[in-house]
C-alpha cells in the first residue's frame, strides 16, 4: 500500500480499518510513554542539578512546560479534525475530537495547576494576570465549552458537527486573544510579572523536558486511540464486524 | 420535475424506511402513505434539504442536489414551498404583515391588494389588520391557506396539510391545491385521511400514492 | 547521586510541598483519566455482550 | 431583491421586538442595575468608581447582551421561520445578518445610548463618556455577530442558557479587553486610536463571518 495514495487514508478513516489499526498501535504508544516518562523523570529528578536562582523548585516545569504544550497542540488537533469532519463528512473525525477533548482540558488544568504552585514559591502569589496564564485559562473554558456543548446534544451526527464548528470558532480565536490579552497585560505595567526563563538552559534540563513532553505526547495519542476504539464500538455497534468481535468476546 | 431516487435515512443504528423512490411531474399529485412514525416527516425533509440522506439523492430538473450545485440547489428553493408541523407565523403580527413578511423572506414580490384579496377570499378581511394573537386558531390556519395560494412555487411538499382543518377551510384547501396542479404545479403530500381533488371541469385530480414500509 | 537522603529528595530544597503537589495531581489525573478509559471501554463490552446474548 | 428580503428581515425583527416590548427591555434593565449595583457594593469613593467604570459598565454590556442572545434565533426556531428561511432562495447568511442587525438594534445599540447616562455615575469624564459610547458603537455589534454562533449552536439543547454562557464568554475576551482598555487609555490621557483601531479591525470580519457560521450552525441545528 502507498502512503502517499488517497485511497490508503480513506482506507484507514473507515471506522473497520481504524479501529483495528488503533488496537495495534495504542499498547505501543502506551509502553513507550511509560519508558519516556521515567526517563525523563529521572533526568529531571536525579540527574539535572538544581537552579542558580530557582533552586529545586525549577523541576515543577518537567510537567508544566509540556502540560501547556500539550493543551494547546490537542486543541489544534480538535481544530484540524474539525475542519476535516466538516469539510470531507468523515465520520471518524467527529468521534476523534471528542476523544480528544477531555484529555485537552486535563492538560489546560494541569498547566494552571502547576503554574500556580510554581508561582507561589517564585513570586510570590499563586496567579498573575499575565498573557500566557490568562490565555491558558481561558483555553480551559474553550474546552469545558465544547465538552459540554457535545455532551447536552443527543442526536450524534449534530453533536459532532456543532462541536467541530465551535472547535473551529475557539482556535481562530486562541491567537486573537492571546494577542490581546498581552495588549492588556502591556497597559497594566503593574501585575506584570516576567516569565520568561534564563536563556542558558542547562541541555540536561532541556533534555528531561522534551522527554517528558514526548511522553505526554504518546500518552495522548494512546489514550485517544483508545478512546476512539470504544466510541467506534458503540456507534458501529449494528454493524456486522463488531458482532462478530463481540461474539469472539462471549 | 422531481426525482427522488433511493433515498434512505438511518436513526440511532436503524434504517427508518425501506428505500424510497419516485419522480414527480408538473400537474402530478403524489400522496405519501405509510405507518405512524415510519418516517414520513423524515422523508420530507430530506427532499426539501433540511435534513441529511444516509443514501440516495434528490435530483432537480435532472441535476443532483448537492453541495457540488449551487445554481440547482437556489433553483430548486425558488421552486420549492415547504409546509412542515410548523406555521411560521408570528402571533405579534397582522395577518396582512405575516403574509407580506413572509413573502418578502422567500424571495417573491408580494402586493398589499393581492395579500388582502387573498385574504378576503379566506373570509378573513375584517381580521386581516388584527394581530394573530386575538385569532382563532381556526383563523390562523386560513392565514396560512391564504400564504399557501399566494405562493408561485412549481413545486409543493405539504407536511399534513388537512389535519385539524374545518370543514370549510378543508374545501378552500381543496380547491387551491386542484388550482395549483391544474395551472401544472406539483404535489407532494402526507396524510392519514384522503382526500379527493377536484378540477374545474368537474373531474378528479389523478392521485398516485407511494407507499412507504418499513426497512 | 545528587541526593543525599530519601528526606532530602522529598524536600526539594524547601519546595517540596510545591513540586509533589505538582507532580502528584498530575499522576492523579493521569491515573483518572486512564482509569475512567478503561472502565468506559469494558462497561461497553459487557453492554454489548449483553445485547448480544439477548439476542440469541 | 436580495436586499429587498434583508430589509425585510431586519423590519418584521425590530418591529417584533417592539410588539414584545417587555423581553426587550428586561436586558437593557438588567445593564443599568448591574451598573447600579457596584457603586453601592464598592463604596461611594469617586476615584475608585472612575478606575472601573470602563470594565464594570463593558461587562454589564456583555452580560447584558448575553441575556439578549438568548433569544436571537429562539422565537423563529420554535414557529418554523428559520426552516422558512433555510429554505428561500435567498442565501440564509444574508438573511441571519438581517436578523443580527435588527438583534443589535435593539438590544445593543439601547446599551450604546445608556452608557454615557450611567457613566455618570461613575464620574466619567466628557471627553471619557464619548470614548465609551463609540467603543460600544464598535464592540456591541461584535458581540451579537460573534454570539449568534453560540445562539444557534445551543438552540434546543437542554440548558441552552447557561451553556451559551460558557461557549460565548471566552469569545468575548478580546472585545472586552480592547473596549474597556480604550477608556482607560483615554482616562489616563494615553491616545484612544490603536484601541478603536483594533476594534474596528475585529469587526470587520466578524461582519463577513459572523453570519456565514451562524447560518452553517443553524442549518445543523435544524437537521
Amino acid at each position: 500500500m502507498n502512503m502517499f495514495r488517497a485511497s490508503f487514508w480513506l482506507h484507514y478513516a473507515g471506522p473497520q480499518a481504524f479501529y483495528g489499526l488503533a488496537g495495534r498501535v495504542w499498547p505501543w504508544c502506551a509502553a513507550l510513554a511509560a519508558v519516556l516518562g521515567v526517563w525523563g523523570l529521572w533526568l529531571g529528578f536525579m540527574v539535572a542539578p538544581a537552579d542558580a536562582q530557582q533552586g529545586e523548585g525549577y523541576r515543577i516545569i518537567f510537567v508544566h512546560v509540556p502540560a501547556s504544550w500539550m493543551s494547546m497542540v490537542i486543541y489544534m488537533a480538535m481544530a484540524f479534525w474539525s475542519v476535516l469532519g466538516l469539510t470531507f463528512n468523515t465520520r471518524l473525525s467527529g468521534m476523534m475530537t471528542r476523544a480528544l477533548a477531555p484529555t485537552g482540558a486535563m492538560f489546560a488544568f494541569l498547566s494552571l495547576w502547576t503554574g500556580a504552585l510554581w508561582g507561589k514559591p517564585m513570586w510570590g502569589t499563586w496567579w498573575v494576570w499575565d498573557a500566557r496564564l490568562t490565555s491558558e485559562l481561558i483555553l480551559f473554558f474553550l474546552y469545558l465549552g465544547y465538552i459540554a456543548l457535545t455532551s447536552a446534544i443527543d442526536d450524534q451526527r449534530r453533536g459532532d458537527r456543532a462541536g467541530a464548528l465551535i472547535a473551529i470558532v475557539g482556535a481562530i480565536n486562541v491567537p486573537i486573544i492571546y494577542f490581546s490579552v498581552k495588549w492588556w497585560n502591556t497597559l497594566h505595567q503593574g501585575a506584570s510579572v516576567s516569565l520568561t526563563k534564563s536563556p542558558t538552559m542547562a541541555q540536561v534540563m532541556l533534555w528531561g523536558m522534551l522527554l517528558m513532553a514526548m511522553c505526554f505526547w504518546l500518552y495522548t495519542i494512546a489514550l485517544v486511540l483508545y478512546r476512539v476504539r470504544t466510541t467506534i464500538l458503540q456507534r458501529e455497534s449494528h454493524t456486522a464486524w463488531v458482532q462478530a468481535i463481540v461474539q469472539e468476546i462471549a | 420535475m422531481l426525482t427522488v431516487s433511493n433515498i434512505s435515512c438511518v436513526r440511532g443504528h436503524k434504517p427508518l424506511f425501506a428505500p424510497v423512490s419516485f419522480s414527480l411531474q408538473p400537474g402530478q399529485v403524489l400522496h405519501l402513505e405509510g405507518d405512524n412514525g415510519i418516517g414520513k416527516t423524515s422523508l420530507l425533509r430530506i427532499i426539501c434539504g433540511l435534513s441529511h440522506a444516509d443514501g440516495g439523492e434528490v435530483l432537480w430538473n435532472g441535476s443532483s442536489l448537492s453541495k457540488q450545485h449551487p445554481e440547482v440547489v437556489e433553483a430548486f428553493r425558488a421552486a420549492l414551498c415547504y409546509m412542515g408541523h410548523h406555521q411560521s407565523l408570528k402571533d405579534e403580527l397582522t395577518a396582512i404583515e405575516n403574509l407580506l413578511f413572509d413573502a418578502q423572506i422567500a424571495g417573491r414580490i408580494l402586493s398589499y391588494d393581492k395579500a388582502m384579496d387573498a385574504l378576503q377570499k379566506m373570509g378573513l378581511k375584517n381580521r386581516a389588520h388584527l394581530p394573530l394573537r386575538v385569532l382563532s386558531q381556526g383563523q390562523k390556519r386560513r392565514t396560512a391557506l391564504a400564504r399557501l395560494s399566494l405562493t408561485d412555487a412549481k413545486l409543493w411538499v405539504l407536511d399534513e396539510p388537512f389535519v385539524a382543518l374545518d370543514t370549510h377551510s378543508l374545501n378552500s384547501l381543496q380547491v387551491i391545491l386542484a388550482n395549483h396542479v391544474q395551472q401544472g404545479g406539483m404535489l407532494l403530500y402526507t396524510s392519514h385521511q384522503a382526500v379527493k381533488l377536484l378540477k374545474t371541469n368537474g373531474h378528479l385530480v389523478d392521485i398516485r400514492s407511494v407507499q412507504m414500509v418499513a426497512a | 547521586m545528587m541526593w543525599e537522603s530519601w528526606s532530602q529528595f522529598w524536600d526539594m530544597g524547601g519546595y517540596g510541598l510545591y513540586v509533589w503537589g505538582s507532580m502528584g495531581v498530575t499522576a492523579a489525573c493521569m491515573a483518572i483519566e486512564v482509569w475512567q478509559a478503561r472502565s468506559a471501554h469494558h462497561q461497553h463490552l459487557a453492554q454489548l455482550r449483553e445485547e448480544h446474548e439477548g439476542h440469541l | 431583491m436580495m436586499w429587498q428580503a434583508y430589509w425585510a428581515v431586519v423590519r418584521r425583527d425590530v418591529l417584533l421586538a417592539w410588539r414584545r416590548k417587555s423581553e426587550g427591555l428586561s436586558a437593557v434593565f438588567f445593564f443599568v442595575v448591574v451598573a447600579a449595583l457596584f457603586p453601592l457594593g464598592i463604596g461611594p469613593e469617586l476615584t475608585v468608581l472612575r478606575n472601573i467604570a470602563p470594565g464594570v459598565l463593558w461587562v454589564g454590556a456583555l452580560l447584558s447582551s448575553m441575556l439578549a442572545l438568548q433569544r436571537l434565533f429562539e422565537a423563529d426556531f420554535g414557529d418554523g421561520t428559520l426552516e422558512q428561511m433555510a429554505l428561500s432562495p435567498i442565501a440564509m447568511p444574508l438573511l441571519v445578518g438581517a436578523k443580527m442587525l435588527a438583534h443589535w438594534l435593539v438590544s445593543g445599540l439601547p446599551l450604546v445610548l445608556l452608557a454615557p447616562v450611567l457613566g455618570l455615575q461613575f464620574d466619567l469624564s466628557g471627553d471619557a463618556l464619548v470614548t465609551l459610547t463609540f467603543a460600544l458603537l464598535l464592540g456591541t455589534p461584535i458581540l451579537s455577530l460573534v454570539g449568534g454562533v453560540g445562539a444557534a449552536l445551543t438552540l434546543g439543547v437542554r440548558g441552552g442558557g447557561v451553556l451559551l454562557s460558557l461557549l460565548v464568554l471566552p469569545l468575548f475576551v478580546p472585545v472586552l479587553v480592547f473596549g474597556a482598555g480604550a477608556v482607560e487609555a483615554q482616562v489616563s490621557g494615553l491616545g484612544v486610536q490603536a484601541h478603536l483601531s483594533i476594534l474596528m479591525a475585529m469587526l470587520l470580519p466578524a461582519l463577513f463571518f459572523g453570519p456565514l457560521a451562524s447560518a452553517f450552525a443553524l442549518r445543523i441545528a435544524l437537521e
